[in-house]
């Protein structure tokens, strides 16, 4: 069966997409309330945890000598990787004009927000001294004491704090035309918010100018930004000397792993608000093939350096690099070394089916397989050295305690409620983004019918010629 | 106090980072340890304990890995596979190797762990914040966490055979063997009260001190007729750079460094065990 | 509970930022002379008063009757603390002078029940710093060849003008930032081992 | 450190917290945050000497009284409180070392369980009562007592606390003074007594060439271990001595053995006679036996002693091989033979094989006479333990005195000695611990800790000279109301004869008047009686004049019976010794409890040691609890399984299970010592405590043994390198 459909409804009037997307915000549905009550409750699971761990030491996770990390650490690599899906969406392929990408990038760059957000308790948490936190910052102190500029952990203090206000900010720029739309259509409380944050934003071509100027500017410099983060984070691990860590193609991994799993959230979230928000004007099949074609890519660029990794160490001869790997493969990890091999390089090939691809539920599945994998990635990459490095006087294996287990957990309420607040006071989907890919899409049509479409849009208080 | 500071500092610093460290050392503590006659007593560890205010975990702790022996006394077996082991157990008295290219110092996010000029690889407690980074940077895994808070643990009057010349370590800080630094500088302060340097054999670490057949020695390798310079000399054991490094003139020579060819430059020799065929 | 940990976690950054406003902007004060060559640590401190058992007038022993700062607390050359005189060595003089003070005859009470009195610390540090009475005594009067009797001025350094008082007042901050400059200005050691083990 | 003046209490007094900035809150505290003043006390020395300095420590030296070696201590001092042990170089015993026993002697002192106030019992509770209030029960009990129904049981005792029980006996005409302990080299003295005319030869291990040692615990658990640590490192230093270590658990000094050889427990005194019958067949024999004995061994061949013994007859003949080329030698037996049915015969054909080689003289010395016999080291064994048990059993005591001694914990379980001493009419105590003989008492005297307390101590293994060690006070007691050990004896001797020792104040008094009128103790560097007593205070030790034994040889050695099998109970069990806990004393010690044992690396517990061929056998692994049955009863414990110990053979060590002494002691392990049978080495009595036969039942329960390492192998890395002796030789050793 080939399929050759269409992006998005052409024919789509720009006062439906106003109104789709502001139903999206409206009214939230018993299920939404269910929604947060659950990741409240996860929530407060980690929270209890937390104050536990705080009082007691950190003793209570089960960290041990060797095990001086653990989930923690594999949780905050794994949230790091999840927020490169949206730089990739609304920054790199903003810079490619592939405008596929317009209905699905807001969510996805929400999400790297949020999941920056999520990433950034880990390393406070897994602090002995969170209170002596601030120290890690270079600030001109009585004392003349400076952090160490050499080790990764204050490049990582740098780089995810910049990542973090450069991408919540490249958010908010960009979704500022529809929060002006907001503006127009609230009332109560949100009207007031809105018109805060909308900026008094007109939409005039001085203001669409800028805005493009801006816009574009901040993409540019989010996408080093977003290469570079996650290569400090690998280099947390590549700067040490420990086996299995000490490797050169940590950097590129590091980041073909967390574009992968962010692709692979952004397809769960496809599907969530395809099928909650009845958005399948938007997030249409078409669009989800060409997502699933995306991830399976780059899970294949991610196979591709695994086997690199691997096969780097095997010629490299380095007795201690080779046990960690065989330790990987056969010791008492080896299940979460396979399962982490079938979801990450074999079960992407449910992405190369067309038919499974157009298959909504089957794509939810598989995204959330993929994503297990990816977690299962991080903490492979963790825990093993530890358990195994040079010194075999210190090989113990250890699994989290349940103070970790419920702060993991909890992190995914914590990223849940913030998306389920985002989706509910701000559009999901960017409605100015969608009525310009429509508007090139019917460049095509034959001119009366473009102009009509136009004149009707204009109608709705937009220009229709807004921005050529 | 300024910025004035960082940016003198930050070259300073950057020079000697990228030449190595420290090269102007007052001292080099060292030791040698004598494998053959380490019996695997304990005496070592449990004098580490007394003197360094170490805290006894209990077992469920030391179950779970947490133990805070500073100093260790690692047992192998070498012939596991023969029906009786009949060369005895290996022993290996294990602590921070004071490695003058220590792994643990470049990546610590504050500096608590760096580089003394006397050749000491320090821990400062207060400044840690528990990254716990330089542990898994660690190639010896003699780097042990405060994972509770351990203090509460010495039941009155235990508390008052606390040591009062270094602290008592909170939960969230790392710890490690220190060459029994208290000693150093109270003799180093001694010395200097009385106008001269330092001499060999008048500081000495508990472990050293306490070992039944003296097969530690501890003392200052820069100074060439301290007991354990001449150790040194004698089993061709050169500090520095490994690569560098001429290989032994006479290979059959006792001395060796654990882990030498990760080149962190450990501060502590160990010489071969020997075992006799009968 | 809760009230110690965000006084954990919020205070530090906090207070360090207002004393460091504070002490750009500390006017100077009228201070001992610093011995010649020394230049003297930066900061001043409003120390709480503190009720001792018995009020011990430094002023009157240093100003009227010109004691030593050394006499009295005579470890600070021979020990890391100055200590505090041992009650025989108040008893010394006390025995004969003054006997009808009641200051005296409480210390007389305290003498004859075989006791010292329960003194409380007044210059406090936390107890990472292991700071060394004898080797700063070392440095700036034995080393310098000041003359024992303007020990005080080596001491004032960090103990400001004892001899204006009655019951000592912490009158220097002595906090690391504190010491350190004084490290920098007068070339102490650097080495974060020397005080903190 | 001199001038001493007497009166110590008032500068050994502690002082406040803040004396000096002692670190005690951690480092937890926000740095920024200032310290507010006027929190902490600061208190003044009242009166102190002039080298008493707050923040400098001053080191006084002292006796261990750990064990029964005798070791020389430097006590550190600071603003009152000792801090920390070394060794004092002054002492012939130790020369300035230590062993993890010895540095753990703070935490003796400190131990938060001490006893702190006299116990009297009311019914079936102790209760606390001042000192006075216990004297008078003491005094009213003992007041009509006939000679023959008091008894004194007690651990190694000398010095002048030896003197005191000795005295305080003789008031009331009595010679029962029992001596107990588990860990002891009794057979060894009975059979150097009789073989060599001196129970106490001095040993001489740096001087041997080769090492023959059965079971001998020397670096860990056998007589001086500190002492012959020291020798050791000298034998392995220079020509580098072998070391053979024959023993069917390997004990630490196995772990240091050139050749480990497991034999079949019970045979290690065949093998000997093996070895000897070797020696004489080769021609290699320099000493001379008698007719007898070397008839005697004629049947001993090579392939007799191998099928007894379960060592391949080529080892054998290597190991005499050896012996005789690598001269002098030396052959020592330790506990597992010492603790065989036939431990004396065992022993006497080890002490043959040393008369055999031409060690007599040479590696064994006669010893240093002690002049002052009064002083002289009561040692015991087991047998005294049981002597007493049998005489309380009989209902012939009406008043006993224990101390120095757990004798409820640490007797054989077939004493019981719990119900024998229900059979005692008035028990006194004197103890620093609650421990399980203390709880039984009808009177409980608590001591002071060995750092509180005056003493002097002669070592019972004297290391090559006469010398009395001291013990002085390291600081003021922690606990009013305990006393010293001489000061409640001191006071009990008052109540039986007040007037001769009425010009004793108290234990101070009398041991300086003792010490100094001592005429053994003038030598030609000591003059005078203020020498004397500052030299003791000072250095710690005092040489003492005392002549050099002669030996007097008697090889008269009888055949070795072979030990017997049980099919019911097929394994024996060695209740093996522990250097750390010892024999349980030291189970109330944290650290001690968390240093892993030093071959099984096991923490906090008891295990059942077995080889992986007897686990096989009984279908467990390592973790598995396992009920070890003997007929007098079972004890259960996790299994450890190792190699070297003969599969005979299943080990549980001693120091664990007690059911009192304290919060870090209690209810930990098992105490195998429990479980042991009735079986005696007939020639000196003493309970053979190694001839346990028990069965070993899997039991369905399995945890993790709590130990340190997780690998018991170096997976090939360069941690711990081996060298064959020979390039040793090459490149340092001399010739």
């Amino acid at each position: 069966m080939h399929v050759n459909e269409k992006d998005i409804n052409e024919q789509i009037r720009w006062a439906q997409i106003n109104a789709d997307v502001l139903r999206s915000m409206e009214n939230p549905r018993p299920a939404y309330w269910v929604a947060v009550a659950v990741c409240i409750a996860m929530v407060s699971c980690a929270v209890l945890a937390e104050i536990y761990q705080y009082n007691e030491g950190l003793g209570v996770t089960n960290l041990n000598n060797p095990h001086m990390w653990n989930m923690y650490i594999a949780t905050f690599v794994f949230w790091i990787g999840m927020s490169h899906s949206g730089t990739l969406l609304s920054a790199i392929l903003h810079i490619i004009h592939a405008d596929w990408r317009k209905p699905i990038y807001r969510f996805a760059e929400a999400m790297t927000t949020f999941s920056l957000l999520t990433a950034g308790f880990f390393p406070l948490i897994h602090l002995g001294r969170i209170w002596n936190l601030y120290w890690v910052l270079p600030y001109v102190s009585d004392r003349g004491v400076w952090p160490n500029f050499r080790s990764p952990l204050s490049w990582d203090a740098f780089a995810i704090s910049t990542y973090l206000s450069a991408s919540a900010v490249f958010l908010y720029i960009g979704m500022i035309p529809d929060l002006a739309i907001c503006r127009d259509n609230a009332k109560g409380w949100r009207k007031a918010l809105y018109t805060t944050l909308s900026l008094g934003w007109r939409g005039d071509d001085r203001q669409w100018r800028n805005f493009r100027k801006t816009y574009m500017l901040l993409a540019c410099f989010l996408i080093p930004l977003a290469v570079s983060v996650h290569s400090i984070v690998s280099a947390d691990f590549a700067m040490s000397i420990m086996p299995g860590w000490h490797v050169t193609t940590f950097p590129p991994y590091f980041v073909a792993g967390a574009l992968y799993s962010g692709c692979a959230a952004i397809i769960t979230l496809f599907v969530i608000l395809r099928y909650f928000f009845r958005f399948e004007e938007y997030m249409t099949t078409a669009i989800m093939e060409k997502t699933c074609k995306l991830t399976f890519a780059i899970a294949m660029v991610w196979t591709y350096l695994n086997l690199i990794e691997f096969a780097s160490t095997w010629y490299g001869h380095n007795i201690y690099d080779k046990e960690v790997l065989i330790y990987k493969a056969t010791g008492p990890y080896a299940w979460i070394f396979w399962t982490m091999i079938f979801c990450g390089s074999v079960a992407p090939f449910a992405l190369a089916i067309q038919k499974w691809r157009r298959h909504m539920p089957t794509m939810f599945v598989v995204s959330l397989l993929l994503n297990l994998g990816m977690y299962f990635e991080r903490w492979m990459i963790v825990a093993p050295t530890l358990a195994m490095s040079y010194e075999p006087h210190q090989f113990y294996m250890m699994y989290g305690s349940i103070v970790q287990w419920a702060i993991v957990f909890g992190s995914f309420g914590w990223f849940g409620l913030l998306f389920l607040i985002f989706v509910k006071v701000f559009p999901s989907v960017s409605m100015y983004e969608v009525k310009e890919m429509v508007f090139h899409r019917r460049r095509h049509l034959d001119h009366d019918t473009a102009v009509n479409l136009g004149r009707r849009a204009r109608d709705t208080g937009k220009p229709a010629t807004e921005s050529h | 106090m300024s910025f004035k500071n960082i940016l003198e500092n930050w070259s300073a610093f950057r020079k000697d980072a990228e030449a190595g460290g420290h090269h102007k050392y007052d001292h080099r503590w060292g030791m040698a340890i004598n494998l053959d006659v380490c019996t695997g007593c304990n005496a070592c560890s449990t004098a580490c304990y007394a003197e360094n205010n170490l805290p006894v975990v209990g077992k469920e702790r030391f179950e779970k890995g947490q133990a805070m022996h500073w100093m260790r006394i690692e047992r192998f077996w070498d012939d596991a596979d023969k029906q009786y082991p009949e060369r005895g157990a290996s022993y290996l008295p294990m602590m921070c190797q004071q490695c003058g290219a220590a792994t643990c110092e470049p990546v610590c996010p504050v500096a608590a762990t760096y580089h003394t000029p006397d050749g000491l690889n320090a821990q400062v407690y207060n400044r840690c914040i528990g990254s716990r980074y330089c542990s898994n940077n660690c190639p010896f895994r003699v780097r042990y966490f405060n994972f509770y808070s351990y203090y509460e643990t010495w039941a009155e009057p235990l508390n008052q055979q606390l040591n009062p010349d270094i602290s008592v370590r909170d939960k969230g800080v790392m710890e490690k063997c220190t060459f029994c630094v208290q000693r150093i500088r109270t003799a180093n302060d001694k010395a200097k009260m009385e106008n001269r340097s330092i001499a060999d054999g008048e500081v000495q670490t508990a472990c050293a001190q306490a070992c039944p057949t003296g097969a530690i020695v501890f003392g200052d390798t820069m100074d060439p007729n301290s007991a354990v310079s001449k150790l040194w000399a004698k089993h061709e054991v050169k500090r520095g750079d490994y690569l560098s490094k001429k290989p032994k003139q006479h290979p059959e020579k006792r001395g060796y460094r654990i882990f030498e060819e990760l080149n962190v430059d450990p501060s502590v020799m160990y010489l071969e065990r020997v075992r006799e065929e009968i | 509970m809760f009230y110690k940990h965000v006084c954990k976690l919020v205070l530090p950054p906090v207070l360090m930022f207002v004393s460091m406003l504070l002490m750009s902007g500390a006017p100077a004060r009228a201070e001992l002379a610093a011995p010649p060559g020394v230049t003297p640590p930066v900061g001043t401190y409003a120390g709480a008063d503190v009720a001792q058992p018995i009020e011990f007038p430094h002023d009157i022993h240093v100003n009227v009757n010109k004691i030593n700062c050394m006499y009295c607390h005579t470890y600070a050359r021979r020990s890391k603390v100055a200590g505090i005189p041992p009650t025989s060595k108040c008893m010394g003089c006390h025995k004969m002078i003054a006997t009808d003070k009641p200051r005296i005859q409480k210390l007389t009470e305290y003498f004859e029940k075989r006791e010292s009195p329960k003194w409380k610390k007044v210059h406090d540090v936390p107890d990472f710093v292991h700071f060394s009475h004898e080797r700063h005594v070392k440095k700036f009067v034995f080393d310098a060849d000041l003359p024992v009797e303007n020990v005080e001025q080596v001491c004032g350094l960090c103990h400001g003008e004892i001899k204006a008082m009655t019951v000592a007042k912490k009158n220097k901050p002595l906090t690391m930032g504190f010491c350190q400059r004084c490290h920098e200005a007068n070339g102490g050691p650097g080495d974060c081992w020397k005080c903190h083990k | 450190m001199s001038g001493f003046k007497v009166n110590r209490r008032d500068f050994l007094r502690v002082l406040g917290w803040g004396g000096a900035g002692t670190a005690l809150a951690g480092c937890d505290m926000p740095s920024t945050v200032t310290l507010e003043e006027g929190k902490e006390d600061v208190v003044a020395y009242f009166m102190p000497e002039e080298y008493v300095i707050p923040g400098v420590g001053v080191w006084y030296a002292s006796t261990c009284t750990q064990c029964a070696a005798g070791c020389g201590v430097h006590g550190r001092v600071r603003e009152g409180r000792a801090l920390k042990l070394e060794g004092n170089p002054e002492s012939a015993v130790n020369r300035g070392k230590t062993c993890m026993m010895g540095q753990a002697g703070v935490q003796a002192h400190y131990n938060p369980d001490r006893l702190t106030q006299p116990l009297l019992r009311d019914g079936n509770a102790l209760k606390p009562v001042s000192w006075e209030v216990a004297l008078k029960k003491i005094a009213e009990k003992t007041a009509d007592i006939k000679s023959d129904r008091v008894a004194w049981l007690s651990g190694t005792v000398s010095g002048h606390q030896a003197v005191l029980i000795n005295d305080y006996l003789n008031a009331y005409g009595s010679k029962q003074h029992f001596t107990h302990e588990t860990i002891n080299a009794n057979v060894w003295q009975a059979v150097a007594r009789d073989m060599l005319g001196d129970a106490q030869p001095v040993l001489r291990i740096d001087k041997a060439q080769s090492i023959l040692s059965f079971g001998a615990d020397f670096l860990g658990t056998w007589q001086s271990p500190v002492h012959f640590a020291a020798q050791y490192a000298k034998f392995r230093s220079g020509k580098r001595g072998i070391l053979i270590q024959a023993e069917s658990k390997m004990s630490l000094t196995g772990g240091s053995a050139d050749a480990w050889v497991a034999v079949r427990p019970g045979s290690e005194g065949i093998l000997a006679l093996g070895i000897a019958q070797t020696l004489i067949k080769r021609g290699w024999a320099k000493g001379d036996v008698p007719a007898k004995v070397k008839d005697m061994l004629a049947k001993y061949d090579v392939g007799m002693v191998s099928n007894a013994t379960g060592v391949a007859g080529d080892r054998i003949q290597r190991i005499a091989a050896v012996l005789s080329q690598r001269a002098p030698s030396l052959v020592l037996a330790g506990a597992p033979v010492e603790g065989a049915e036939n431990a004396y015969d065992s022993v006497a054909a080890v002490m043959l094989l040393n008369v055999l080689l031409g060690n007599i003289g040479h590696t064994i010395e006669p010893s240093v006479q002690f002049a002052e016999t009064r002083m002289q080291a009561r040692t015991g064994g087991t047998r005294g333990v049981v002597e007493f048990a049998k005489l309380a059993e009989a209902k012939k005591l009406d008043v006993a005195f224990i101390s120095h001694a757990n004798p409820v914990y640490s007797a054989p379980g077939f004493v019981k000695m719990k119900e024998a001493l229900g059979k005692v009419g008035f028990k006194v105590v004197m103890t620093q611990f609650p421990d399980e003989t203390a709880m039984q008492a009808d009177v409980v005297l608590p001591l002071y800790s060995a750092l509180e307390d005056w003493g002097t101590h002669v070592a019972a293994y004297n290391a090559g000279s006469a010398s009395i060690s001291f013990q002085q006070p390291l600081m003021e007691p922690l606990y009013k109301e305990t006393r010293g050990f001489g000061d409640a004896v001191l006071a009990l001797l008052k109540q039986r004869k007040p007037k001769e020792y009425a010009a004793f104040n108290d234990y101070y008094a009398y041991l300086k008047a003792s010490v100094t009128n001592m005429p053994a103790a003038v030598s030609k560097d000591i003059k005078n009686k203020d020498q004397i007593w500052n030299a003791l205070l000072q250095k710690g030790v005092l040489e003492t004049k005392g002549n050099v034994g002669k030996f007097k040889i008697n090889a008269a050695v009888e055949a070795v019976a072979e030990v017997q099998g049980d099919a019911q109970f097929p394994y024996r069990l060695l209740p093996s010794a522990r250097l750390g806990l010892w024999d349980g004393r030291h189970a109330n010690s944290p650290w001690l409890q968390e240093a892993p044992d030093q071959i099984s690396k096991i923490v906090w517990a008891s295990w059942v040691e077995m080889h992986p061929i007897t686990a096989a056998k009984v279908g467990v692994k390592g973790g598995d609890y396992v009920r070890v049955t003997s007929a007098q009863g079972s004890v259960e414990a996790q299994v450890y399984v190792f190699s070297g110990i003969h599969p005979e053979a299943i080990a549980v060590p001693l120091g664990q299970g007690h059911e009192e002494y304290g919060r870090y002691a209690k209810g930990l392990g098992v105490n195998p010592n429990k479980i042991l049978s009735p079986v005696f080495d007939k020639k000196t009595g003493e309970v053979a405590s190694y001839a346990t036969r028990v069965s070993v039942t899997k039991l369905d329960k399995s945890a993790r043994l709590t130990h340190l390492g997780a690998s018991d192998t170096q997976q090939g890395r360069k941690l711990v390198s081996t060298i064959p002796a020979a390039i040793y030789r090459r490149t340092e050793g001399e010739a």
